[in-house]
């Protein structure tokens, strides 16, 4: 290893370490006026960063060759993978806010700022190939979240859910940090290739503590049940475009960087963990889908939504296969464009005045008044319940399978059987704006970004998706071998 | 013909129009969807006349590796030609029936059941395990749009219902689903149905299909949606869901129960001979009390379904033929029955029976029509219903007498309360001023129940255009039943040519 | 292990220099009590504010940028943490190193040069 | 002699002692902040004791790291506590309560 | 020393005790007992300054008027308010002051003359002083009162605002020397310019570091001219407002015994501790000792001068001269040093 191979692997997080600095500054001479500039060259960043990935997805890079800084960074197709979808993720949230902040008189310049060195923290946290890097990267994700949930500074409920993000997110670190402690002290080492190689000969009472914190701290983050109290609260308060951004990035960002550890670090040692990720899936799942069905704010319910589709996503993890993460990455895909339309359509129900209505009963018959917006959020509601043909069947079939394949069927049958549960409440949100009488509220004009990036994610969870079944699970194999080959 | 992907061609006709539809006004919508049903129709017939009878089982092939995990992949053989052309020839009809009474969205309406139809076609059509899942699992969403939508005042709760009871009983068959794909190492239908399963496993595998196609058929005792979704959904719902959306239950059984697990089929046939059983004669009973016309009908399609059940649980051709022809016969008739209703409910805008009465004095068209279709429902030789029925009863026969028995006395049940609905609704006198005054059918409503009181008839009276094109495919199932045959209890004994008639007509005269 | 054996002197300074300030602290409570100069009563007891008995809870709420202050202070002194590491051993990790201190500096400079625009090192 | 289990013995004490003080402590945020850093304090104790032990430095490394991240976080802590406290006028934790469900 | 008491029979880890107590107590006695002696000095000088004539009455030149004041003070009654936190009200005073005597544990008084001759001295000593404000933060919220408490916020803004430049100069201090230990450092500025001058404060490139060391070194012990802490305009007497006897004196004992650590770190950080100004042999004949205790009277010099001479800033110029003066210049020698050391091959 070179400084110089190094370098030219990490290029793109020097892109947006670059750019987030860059514009730092400008947003400091520049001010608040200067906010739509900065959007627009942080975006650009962003899709400057995905070109630069995109060569290590598409080419499936695996090995030593992707491996930076004495194998504390791995630049494989696994975090090209992750990394693509969070920089899609990321200038989506960029792309949305304008028009949402404008409304507050809040479009601050370092929003976008904020967001590229959340990126950048993301994109570190899915590379990463030692705790070290790992917790770099989660906190440069997770302090700039922090500040971005509390973004709107005049009101309160963004305040508080800030304030809860933080020390909920604090308590993670915290846990994930004494996991780390733990096997560090027990294997002797940082490096995920390293612990592997030390748990290889079994695995001693502290490791196992290690890994038992380890993985509830990673709960944490992916909001996972039993630590996903959180989550409900900090998507309500926070703002809608940030919340978008909460529901897709950051969850893929912590899933990968789950699947990292999990799969390359203690992959010897599934044993040990797979009932407790099988626990945590299912446990997700219900109640996920439980915890909405009395939910009258629609982005609360999409936060229990996310809790139910995480508990399904675990379900490829627990199975620890190949099969089952290279499932886990097609389902991330998919869950990012539905969460992404989810959002912006919910960025799209304002009232006559401009506010925003995250009221469910004011959807009420909007089908009617707003057919295109309405169809748009119902595909959206079916693809999250896994109803075919919408694509978000095929994410739960994925994962399904995988769990078939490994010979997990009852966890299979036990996952499948709640997901109906799950569509009641889906259902709910499809029989407000489609069977009741039109409530009339939602009325406000929109921004075209809104109705751009709405069209892309509905014709992506369309039927039309399965279209790119056989090439996004290319790629998605393609990763999961790179996550396996490190091994 | 070979070559030309007219199955698909079938499926996009649909659902273009419904995608146009979306975005049109009322009336274009209507004559467009008509167009594109009837065109599917045209295209139907088309299919059926090139569909070579005794040829290869599979025809109409098409496959095209688009997907990763499963393919697209098209193919019928008689039995799906024939559900087929059931769908297609219902549709325009659904359209029709549709016309007047929708009067809000409109071209959602149509879209939703132009979904519906290229659905439904693509069930049959499937050839790919996990093709036929989605369009299967599809179905749903449009179903309860329209439910949800256009129904009658509890259409929420039915909606649910309908919703959620099926969505569990097939999440479970996809379980099993990706077991069969992995352990068989293919999603090929044709492949797998003579791919021999571990016989222990089969038993799971065999619950779990049957989770889902019990709740589709509906098989008592989950079929408590089926009278709700019934009552609460607009005419063309009802038609579209007894005509059509119970026999993919059916087929499923037919499809995959039956040829792929058919050790499974044999050990479980008691399990859904009691229920059947079960369900003929309770919801006989129930279908008795009932003032709902539509409910009433629901319970006698309950009771229809079992029939079809434990003639596919007999083992033999002659169950097995006879259940497909109650699928048929009972997707016309019963359609036939919620048209008749919807009929007279654009009129008067209530289901309640006492609200009728002596209909055939003002009405005599639709009484005549109705008594037609009221026949077939019992059973009356010479229309649809009869053939189907004794020969699934005949097929149950030569396994238990016990089970022929009290599903003999479903059917007897059955006549009644037709009849008693047939007269209380057409006969008697007329109570309600407003009844009396309705007009009789117009050209529009003539249009709608001509066809299928010439369909009815024609399967009566000639049924061997129906068992032809799947008699080889029918023999093919029986033949892979054969080592998990039941033994029967009524011993039958292979006689000399002629007494074979003397049998039929001997079971003939106890019906 | 390092030779912590040098720090045992500290050890016994910090208990001396305890004892030290305990005595002069509490030492002349002690004497105030037996010399009967320890006599304390409510006018004594109250707390300073120029004469007037005190208007309001002295706790009450504070500037902001002592805040502000105390959060650059927590950033910027933790950086220099970074700094003495690297300060002794920039003959082992060579011009490597030093460019990548400069890279991190050059951050700091960064966030300081925004934080002074921002206006948050004014106190007024 | 004071072996490595002890440190362990202590810095889990402290660990528990710091989550015990987010969930129990129904008083004052400032309490939870405090509660995290001793999360993070009980951590680096662990991380440098086990570095000691093992004779290898990445433990100390990681433990600066721990304390400028911490640093970090508290700092941002702080602010959003502003914000709050400028909203609400309180920082008692029973008044979280604007988000209930 | 240790061998000394070794020869009156004792074993060695009891003579090693015991001379180590002995060190300590060599070093806190008359540490206190100069400090007695400078604020007597302080307010000399001053007068000097002002042409007054100052403490005159008690002893020969009223050399005794700090023992009268402390007679005085120890006399008193202790006052503890009764809105004060009374446990953390006295604990204050034991903190200021024990962390006031604790640096000096590894000050280099003499070659070899140290009571720990630790590998992070310097560490040590920003870890001690910043220690520090605790008790200045502790007595402000334990008085329960409204100067001392603002006086307190005042004093550790005020102290943490410099500490972060001190911890940059004290980096390039490092880097030159290349160890934390004080002694090495002391010797490392032995002949360190020009191979005569003693002291990196004659290097080019550091001396810039020493004068804002030396500011620096005011503004956190909250010398004048950066007193606002104790402005008695505004705050009457600080965040010590509501103590009274020895309590009180304890931080008056502490103050002082930060500025004369703050003067020994001058004269240890940059003008060769107990090394004599120039590398000429025949100024070793002079002790170390004496050379170090001549600096640091010399410091007290200059800390007493600038305080009879400069006006007191004002809080804002105070925090602006710290935050948007020292920081940024401190870390650009950061770099300037680092850098020309590096090209100049000082490590190779």
């Amino acid at each position: 290893m070179d400084w110089s191979q190094s370098l030219r692997l990490i290029a793109p997080e020097e892109t947006l370490s670059v750019a987030g600095l860059v514009l730092l500054l400008i947003a400091a001479w520049g001010g608040d006026k200067s906010s739509r500039l900065i959007s627009i060259l942080a975006v650009a960043a962003l899709a400057a960063a995905s070109f630069l990935v995109a060569p290590a997805l598409c080419g499936g890079a695996m090995g030593p060759d992707t491996s930076a800084f004495f194998g504390q960074f791995r630049a494989d197709a696994f975090a090209s993978y992750a990394k693509i979808l969070i920089y899609i993720s990321a200038a989506a949230s960029l792309v949305i806010a304008p028009k949402f902040f404008d409304r507050f008189d809040a479009m601050r310049a370092e929003y976008p700022v904020l967001v590229v060195f959340a990126a950048l923290g993301m994109g570190i946290m899915v590379s990463a190939g030692d705790l070290l890097t790992l917790y770099i990267g989660l906190e440069m994700n997770s302090l700039a979240a922090y500040v971005l949930a509390a973004f709107l500074r005049t009101d309160d409920r963004s305040a508080e859910s800030g304030l809860k993000y933080f020390v909920l997110g604090s308590l993670a670190s915290g846990i994930l940090l004494f996991g780390m402690s733990l096997t560090y002290g027990f294997t002797g080492t940082t490096s995920f290739s390293g612990i592997n190689s030390a748990l290889s000969s079994g695995l001693s009472h502290g490791a196992l503590f290690g890994i038992v914190f380890m993985l509830a701290g990673l709960a944490f983050k992916i909001s996972a049940v039993p630590f996903h109290m959180w989550t409900p609260d900090v998507y309500e308060g926070a703002p809608t475009p940030v919340t978008t951004f909460f529901a897709t990035a950051p969850k893929v960002a912590a899933l990968g960087l789950t699947m990292r550890v999990m799969l390359d670090a203690f992959g010897d040692q599934a044993a040990a963990w797979q009932q407790i990720v099988i626990f945590i899936s299912l446990a997700s799942i219900v109640v996920g889908a439980l915890g909405a069905i009395g939910q009258t704010n629609i982005k609360r319910l999409m936060a229990y939504s996310s809790i139910n589709n995480v508990g399904f996503m675990l379900i490829g993890l627990a199975v620890a296969t190949p099969q089952g993460a290279s499932a886990m990455l097609v389902y991330l895909a998919i869950y990012v464009a539905m969460s992404l339309g989810g959002f912006v359509a919910i960025l799209m129900l304002k009232d006559e005045n401009g506010n925003f209505v995250e009221d469910i009963p004011m959807l009420a018959g909007l089908s009617r008044t707003r057919p295109a917006l309405a169809l748009g959020l119902a595909m959206i509601m079916f693809s999250l319940a896994g109803i075919p043909p919408l694509f978000g069947f095929w994410g739960k079939f994925v994962v399904f399978q995988s769990a078939v394949q490994a010979n997990m069927i009852a966890l299979a049958a036990i996952g499948i059987a709640a997901s109906v549960i799950g569509a009641f409440y889906y259902l709910k949100v499809v029989k407000i704006m489609y069977f009741d009488e039109p409530a009339d509220v939602v009325k406000g004009e929109n921004d075209i970004w809104h109705k751009i990036i709405l069209v892309a994610s509905v014709v992506f969870i369309s039927p039309l998706g399965y279209l790119l079944t056989k090439w996004l699970g290319g790629l998605a194999d393609a990763a999961a071998a790179a996550l396996y080959f490190s091994l | 013909m070979s070559g030309f992907p007219i199955l698909s061609l079938m499926l996009l006709v649909p659902l273009a129009a419904a995608l146009a539809c979306l975005f049109l006004e009322a009336k274009p919508a209507r004559n467009l969807a008509l167009a594109a049903t009837l065109l599917d129709f045209a295209l139907g017939v088309v299919l059926w006349a090139n569909f070579d009878i005794g040829g290869a089982q599979w025809q109409f092939t098409e496959r095209v590796e688009l997907f990763s995990g499963f393919s697209y992949a098209l193919g019928i053989d008689g039995i799906a030609l024939l559900l087929i052309m059931l769908s297609v020839f219902l549709m325009p009809i659904c359209i029709g029936a549709s016309w007047k009474s929708i009067d809000k969205r409109v071209g959602e309406y149509m879209a939703a059941f132009l979904l519906m139809e290229t659905l439904m076609i693509g069930v049959f059509a499937a050839q790919d395990l996990f093709l036929f899942y989605i369009f299967f699992e599809a179905g749903l969403i449009p179903m309860y749009l329209i439910i949800g939508v256009w129904g009658g005042a509890d259409r929420i709760y039915a909606s649910y219902k309908f919703f959620l009871y099926t969505l569990l009983g097939s999440v479970l068959m996809l379980i099993a689903m990706l077991w069969m794909a992995n352990t068989a190492g293919t999603t090929d239908i044709p492949t797998l149905m003579a791919y021999d399963f571990d016989p222990h496993v089969q038993t799971w595998l065999w619950l779990a299909f049957f989770a889902s196609f019990a709740v589709k058929m509906p098989m008592w005792p989950v079929h408590t949606w089926l009278p709700d979704a019934h009552v609460q959904a607009p005419t063309a719902g009802s038609v579209i869901l007894a005509g059509v959306l119970l026999k993919m239950g059916g087929y499923g059984f037919i499809r995959f129960s039956l040829p792929m697990f058919p050790e499974a089929s044999a050990y479980f046939g008691p399990l859904i001979w009691g229920l059947s059983m079960a369900a003929v004669v309770l919801t006989s009973l129930i279908a008795l009390v009932q003032h709902d016309m539509k409910k009433l009908i629901a319970y006698s399609s309950v009771a229809h379904m079992a029939i079809v059940t434990i003639g596919l649980f007999a083992f033999n051709v002659q169950g097995l033929e006879g259940s497909m022809l109650i699928m048929l016969s009972h997707g016309l008739v019963s359609g036939a029955l919620f048209l008749c209703v919807g009929i007279i409910y654009d009129r008067l805008h209530t289901r309640e029976i006492d609200r009728y009465g002596g209909l055939s004095i003002n009405m005599p068209r639709y009484a005549l029509f109705f008594m037609l279709f009221t026949m077939a429902s019992v059973g009356l030789p010479g229309t649809s219903g009869f053939v189907g029925e004794f020969l699934s009863l005949a097929g149950i026969y030569q396994v238990s007498t016990w089970a022929t028995l009290i599903c003999a006395t479903g059917i007897i049940l059955g006549a009644a309360y037709m009849l008693y609905l047939y007269r209380r609704v057409a006969f008697g006198e007329q109570k309600n001023a407003d009844a009396a005054a309705m007009a009789d059918l117009d050209v529009r409503e003539l249009l709608m129940v001509v066809p299928l009181g010439i369909a009815v008839l024609w399967m009566g009276i000639y049924p061997e255009s129906f068992i032809a094109p799947m008699r080889a495919d029918i023999a093919a199932l029986d033949a892979r039943l054969a080592a998990a045959k039941p033994e029967g209890d009524s011993k039958v004994a292979m006689g000399k040519e002629k007494p074979v008639h003397e049998e039929v007509s001997a079971h003939e005269g106890a019906h | 292990m390092t030779d912590l054996s040098q720090y045992l002197p500290i050890l016994i300074f910090l208990v001396i220099a305890l004892a030290l300030s305990g005595i002069i602290v509490f030492l002349p409570m002690a004497v105030a009590r037996l010399t009967g100069t320890h006599n304390p009563n409510s006018d004594k007891l109250s707390e300073y504010e120029c004469g007037f008995p005190a208007f309001e809870d002295p706790r009450s709420q504070f500037d902001v940028r002592f805040y502000l202050v105390a959060i650059l202070f927590i950033i910027f002194d933790l950086e220099a943490a970074f700094l003495f590491p690297w300060a002794v051993s920039l003959d082992v990790t060579g011009w490597a190193g030093w460019l990548t201190m400069m890279v991190f500096l050059g951050e700091l400079a960064i966030g300081l040069a925004y934080a002074w625009k921002k206006g948050a090192l004014d106190w007024e | 002699m004071i072996g490595i289990e002890h440190y362990v013995v202590v810095s889990s004490i402290l660990f528990v002692l710091g989550v015990l003080g987010i969930f129990l402590n129904r008083k004052n945020i400032i309490v939870i902040l405090m509660a995290i850093e001793l999360i993070l304090l009980a951590v680096n104790i662990n991380l440098v004791a086990f570095s000691s032990f093992l004779g290898d430095l990445t433990g100390q490394i990681f433990a600066m790291f721990v304390l400028t991240v911490a640093a970090g976080e508290a700092a941002v802590g702080l602010a959003i506590l502003v914000i709050y406290f400028r909203g609400r006028g309180s920082i008692a934790v029973d008044d979280v309560n604007r988000m209930k469900g | 020393m240790t061998a000394f008491f070794q020869s009156l029979g004792m074993s060695h880890d009891w003579a090693w005790f015991v001379s180590t107590i002995c060190g300590i107590l060599l070093i806190a006695l008359p540490l206190l007992l100069g400090v007695a002696m400078i604020i007597y000095a302080d307010r000399k000088i001053w007068a000097a300054m002002a042409l007054r004539r100052g403490p005159n009455v008690v002893g020969p030149f009223g050399l005794l008027q700090s023992f009268a004041d402390g007679l005085k003070v120890f006399l008193q009654e202790t006052i503890i308010p009764s809105a004060a936190n009374k446990g953390i009200f006295l604990i204050a005073p034991v903190v200021t002051f024990t962390v006031a005597l604790m640096a000096w544990a590894v000050i280099p008084f003499n070659s070899g003359a140290i009571l720990s001759d630790i590998n992070v001295g310097l560490l040590y000593v920003l870890a001690i002083s910043s220690l520090g404000v605790y008790g200045t933060i502790m007595a402000g919220w334990a008085s329960n009162s409204k100067y001392p408490f603002f006086s307190a916020m005042r004093a550790s803004a005020q102290m943490i605002s410099y500490e972060v430049s001190i911890g940059f100069i004290l980096i390039c201090v490092v880097l030159w020397a290349g160890t934390f230990n004080l002694n090495d450092i002391v010797k490392a500025q032995e002949g360190h310019v020009l191979g005569i001058f003693n002291g990196f404060a004659f290097n080019p490139l550091l001396f810039p570091m020493w004068v804002m060391f030396l500011i620096s070194g005011m503004a956190e012990t909250q010398r004048a001219p950066f007193d606002l802490t104790e402005a008695e305009s505004e705050l009457v007497a600080g965040y010590q407002t509501e103590y009274s006897s020895m309590a009180f004196a304890a931080y008056w004992l502490g103050e002082y015994a930060n500025v004369l650590l703050m003067c020994a770190l001058n004269a240890t950080l940059f003008f060769g501790g107990w090394l004599p100004p120039l590398d000429i042999p025949i100024l070793y004949l002079v002790p170390g000792f004496i050379w170090f205790l001549l600096k640091v009277l010399f410091f007290f010099f200059v800390f007493s001068w600038v305080k009879a001479t400069v006006p007191r800033y004002r809080y804002d110029q105070l925090m602006r001269l710290g935050w948007k003066v020292f920081l940024p210049v401190s870390l650009l020698f950061v770099v300037i040093v680092s850098g020309y050391l590096m090209a100049t091959g000082h490590f190779a």
